[in-house]
C-alpha cells in the first residue's frame, strides 16, 4: 500500500471523477498530513500526460482543471460502442403506420377503430420521432384529435415514388382473404377467434416494446 | 453482530433509573434482523451451545429485551411476540414429564427452533460474506471517461414494406370482425393528396383553390387533387367557401 | 491513424462505456472487414490485463463482460473525491439480498421463514429499485406470489464473476443426538427428519414452504 505513488492516485481519480478536477480537489484526496506540494501533483499529471502518449488517452485541462479523455482518432470505434441498434417496431406500430399509409388523413381514434384496439400515445410517438408520420391538421369533432399522415421519409425508407406505389388494398384483401381459407372452412367466427387472438397480442406488445432495441426486446420477452 | 451499546456500554441488563435516549431506542431496535437474530445473540454471547439450549434462561433474557422495547414504546414487530409465544410453548412443553412408557420418543420440544436457528445462521453468515465483498462506490470505481467527437447517430429501425403489408393484411382480416367499419375506398394517390392539400391550407386563413393544383401533373394530377378535395370536404377536414357565383373559390382547414 | 491497434480500441471502448462488454460488444467496435478474431480480441484483454498491473486500474469480468475498475486499494483517497458517502443498506436489506442470492428463485414468504420475521414491501423495493434483484416469475402456490432472484446488476455492484463466485453456504451443523438436554432428550426421529428436511436443495425448499406458509398464519394470528 506504500507504493502507490501520487500519480497512481491522481490517475485513478481522473478516471472514476466522471468531471475535471482542478488541483486543488487533487490535492484534496490526500490526507492533511500526506498531502503533496502543488508541484508534486503537476509532475504527476505531467508523467500522466506523457504515459498517455502511448495509449488511447489524453490529458486535457480545461479552465484550470484536469480530465482524461479518449484522443478523437478513436470516434469511429467508439461510436459504434453507442451506436443504437436498429430498432424493431412492435406489431401495433406496424399496424399504425400501415393505417396512416392507406388511410391518410386519419386521426388516432379511426386507427383504433379499424385496429379495433387502442393505439398507445407510445406508438404515435415513436412514428412521429422517427418522422415517418407527421401531423397534417387537425379534425374539427370534439377533441378536435390531430390529423396524421405519411411523409416523404417515410417513401425514402421503403423506397416508393408516392403511396401509388403500395399495392391497393383490394390486392391485400385478396391476399389476406387466401390466407384466412386456410384455415379450412373458417366461418365468421373463427375469423373473429383469430382476429381476437392478434389483439392481445397487439396490446400485449403496445405495453412494453414501441421501439424496443432488439436487447430490450429480448428481455423483457424472457422476463414474461 | 455488535453488542447491543447504550453510551458505550453494553446492556444486558436494564437499571431501574433507565433513562435511553429516544435515538438509541431505535439503534437497539435496528440492531436486530428480527427475533431470530436476538435469540442468536443471546446464545452466542453467553457462549450457549446452539444445539442444547437452556430454553428457561433464554428466554427469560429473549423477554427483558422484548420488555425493554415495549416499555419504550417501539412498535414491536409481531415476529418478536410470536417468538416469544413460540419460546413460553416451548419452555412449558419441556416442564411436563414424559411419559415412560410411550412408544414413540416424543421429539425434543426445541428441535424446530433449534433447526430455524440453524437455518437462519447459514444465511446471517453468507450476508456477512456478501456485506464483506468489495463493492463498487465503496472499494470500487469505474473509469468514466468522456469520449471526443462523439456522434450519435440513430439508424432507422428494420422494418421492410414486406413487414408492413403483412401487419396490414392482420389488420384487414381482424377487420372482418368488425363489419361496421368500411375503410379505404379511395386510391392511395388519392389519400396522399388529401395529406398535402391539409398541409397547404391554414386555419387562419384562406387559400385559394386553383393555387392547390400544379399544371405540371397534366390531368391525371388535376383529378387527384379535385377528388382529394372533394374527399377532405365530405370529411368536414376543410371548408370551401365562394362568395358570389363564379367568384374564385377558397379552402380552409375546418379549425 | 492505422497505428491503432486492437488493443487500445478495446481499452478506450472498455474506459468509456460504463458497463462490461462482452467479446461480441467488443469485436462489434469494428467494421465488418476489420473484424478481429475472439482470440485477438482475448489476447488485447490478456495485454491490457498485464499493462493495468502498473497504475491504479484492474480488469475483471462480470458474467463473461470485462470491465476496467480502480483496485480496492484505491478506495481511501477516491472516496475523498466524492462527497456522498457510499449508500449503507441496513442488515434486513442484506440478509434478504443474501437469501435470494443463494436460494433464488425463492419467494418472499421463504425469506420471511428463513429470517423469522416479515420482509417489509420497503426492503423489497429497495433491492428491485437498486436493480439487484427482479421478478423472475410467480411461484403457482395460492396468491401467486412472485418469485426473485439477483441481476447482472446485482453481479456488478458486488465484483463476481458469476453467482458461483460467491462462497459456498456453510453447511448446516450436524444435529448430534443430545440426550442430556433439559429434561427431554432430542428423540432421533425427530433429528433425522429435520436433518433430512434442510439436507438437500429439493426438499429444503418444501420444507421451508410449509413453514412459510406456518408463519404467515402465525403472524396473521397475532395480528388479530
Amino acid at each position: 500500500m506504500s507504493d502507490i505513488r501520487i500519480r497512481d492516485i491522481v490517475q485513478a481519480a481522473l478516471l472514476v471523477a466522471g468531471e475535471p478536477l482542478t488541483l486543488e480537489r487533487l490535492g484534496s484526496l490526500f490526507a492533511d498530513e500526506a498531502q503533496p506540494e502543488r508541484a508534486a501533483l503537476l509532475e504527476a499529471l505531467g508523467e500522466i500526460r506523457a504515459a498517455c502518449a502511448e495509449g488511447p488517452l489524453e490529458l486535457q485541462c480545461i479552465d484550470r482543471a484536469y480530465r482524461l479523455q479518449t484522443r478523437a482518432e478513436y470516434a469511429p470505434w467508439l461510436n459504434r460502442l453507442f451506436a443504437e441498434r436498429p430498432a424493431r417496431y412492435s406489431r401495433a406500430v406496424l399496424e399504425t403506420l400501415a393505417i396512416i399509409a392507406y388511410r391518410q388523413p386519419t386521426t388516432r381514434g379511426e386507427i383504433e377503430a379499424i385496429r379495433g384496439v387502442a393505439v398507445s400515445s407510445e406508438i404515435i410517438k415513436t412514428l412521429l420521432s422517427r418522422e415517418w408520420i407527421r401531423q397534417v391538421g387537425t379534425k374539427e369533432v370534439p377533441g378536435r384529435p390531430a390529423l396524421y399522415g405519411t411523409t416523404r421519409a417515410f417513401l425514402e425508407h421503403f423506397n416508393l415514388t408516392s403511396l401509388g406505389d403500395l399495392p391497393p388494398l383490394s390486392e391485400l384483401r385478396v391476399v389476406a382473404v387466401d390466407q384466412a381459407g386456410q384455415g379450412a372452412g373458417l366461418g365468421d367466427q373463427a375469423i373473429s377467434a383469430s382476429g381476437e387472438a392478434t389483439d392481445t397480442e397487439a396490446t400485449d406488445t403496445e405495453a412494453t416494446d414501441t421501439e424496443a432495441t432488439d436487447t430490450e426486446g429480448d428481455r423483457s420477452e424472457a422476463a414474461r | 453482530m455488535s453488542a447491543v451499546l447504550v453510551r458505550g456500554e453494553e446492556w444486558s441488563k436494564i437499571p431501574d433509573d433507565l433513562y435511553i435516549p429516544p435515538d438509541a431506542l431505535e439503534v437497539i431496535l435496528e440492531e436486530f434482523a428480527g427475533p431470530l437474530d436476538l435469540l442468536l445473540y443471546l446464545i452466542r454471547r453467553d457462549n450457549i451451545d446452539v444445539l442444547d439450549i437452556p430454553i428457561a434462561e433464554v428466554t427469560r433474557q429473549y423477554m427483558v429485551y422484548v420488555e425493554i422495547m415495549k416499555a419504550i414504546k417501539l412498535e414491536l414487530a409481531a415476529d418478536y411476540l410470536v417468538m416469544a409465544a413460540m419460546l413460553a410453548e416451548i419452555k412449558s412443553r419441556m416442564l411436563l414429564p414424559r411419559p415412560v412408557s410411550s412408544p414413540e420418543e416424543e421429539a425434543d420440544p426445541r428441535a424446530e427452533l433449534v433447526r430455524r436457528l440453524l437455518e437462519y445462521e447459514r444465511y446471517q453468515a453468507a450476508c456477512e460474506n456478501l456485506d464483506k465483498r468489495v463493492r463498487v462506490g465503496r472499494e470500487l470505481f469505474l473509469p468514466e471517461i468522456p469520449m471526443e467527437a462523439r456522434s450519435l447517430e440513430r439508424p432507422p429501425p428494420t422494418v421492410s414494406l414486406d413487414d408492413l403489408l403483412s401487419a396490414l393484411r392482420v389488420v384487414l382480416q381482424r377487420e372482418k370482425a368488425f363489419a361496421h367499419h368500411r375503410i379505404m375506398r379511395e386510391p392511395l394517390s388519392v389519400r396522399e393528396r388529401m395529406t398535402n392539400v391539409l398541409e397547404k391550407v391554414r386555419s387562419d386563413g384562406f387559400t385559394e383553390f386553383t393555387r392547390l393544383f400544379e399544371a405540371g401533373e397534366g390531368k391525371r394530377g388535376v383529378v387527384v387533387t379535385f377528388l382529394a378535395i372533394l374527399e377532405l370536404v365530405r370529411e368536414s377536414l376543410i371548408m370551401l367557401v365562394q362568395n358570389e357565383p363564379f367568384a374564385p373559390i377558397h379552402l380552409k382547414a375546418a379549425a
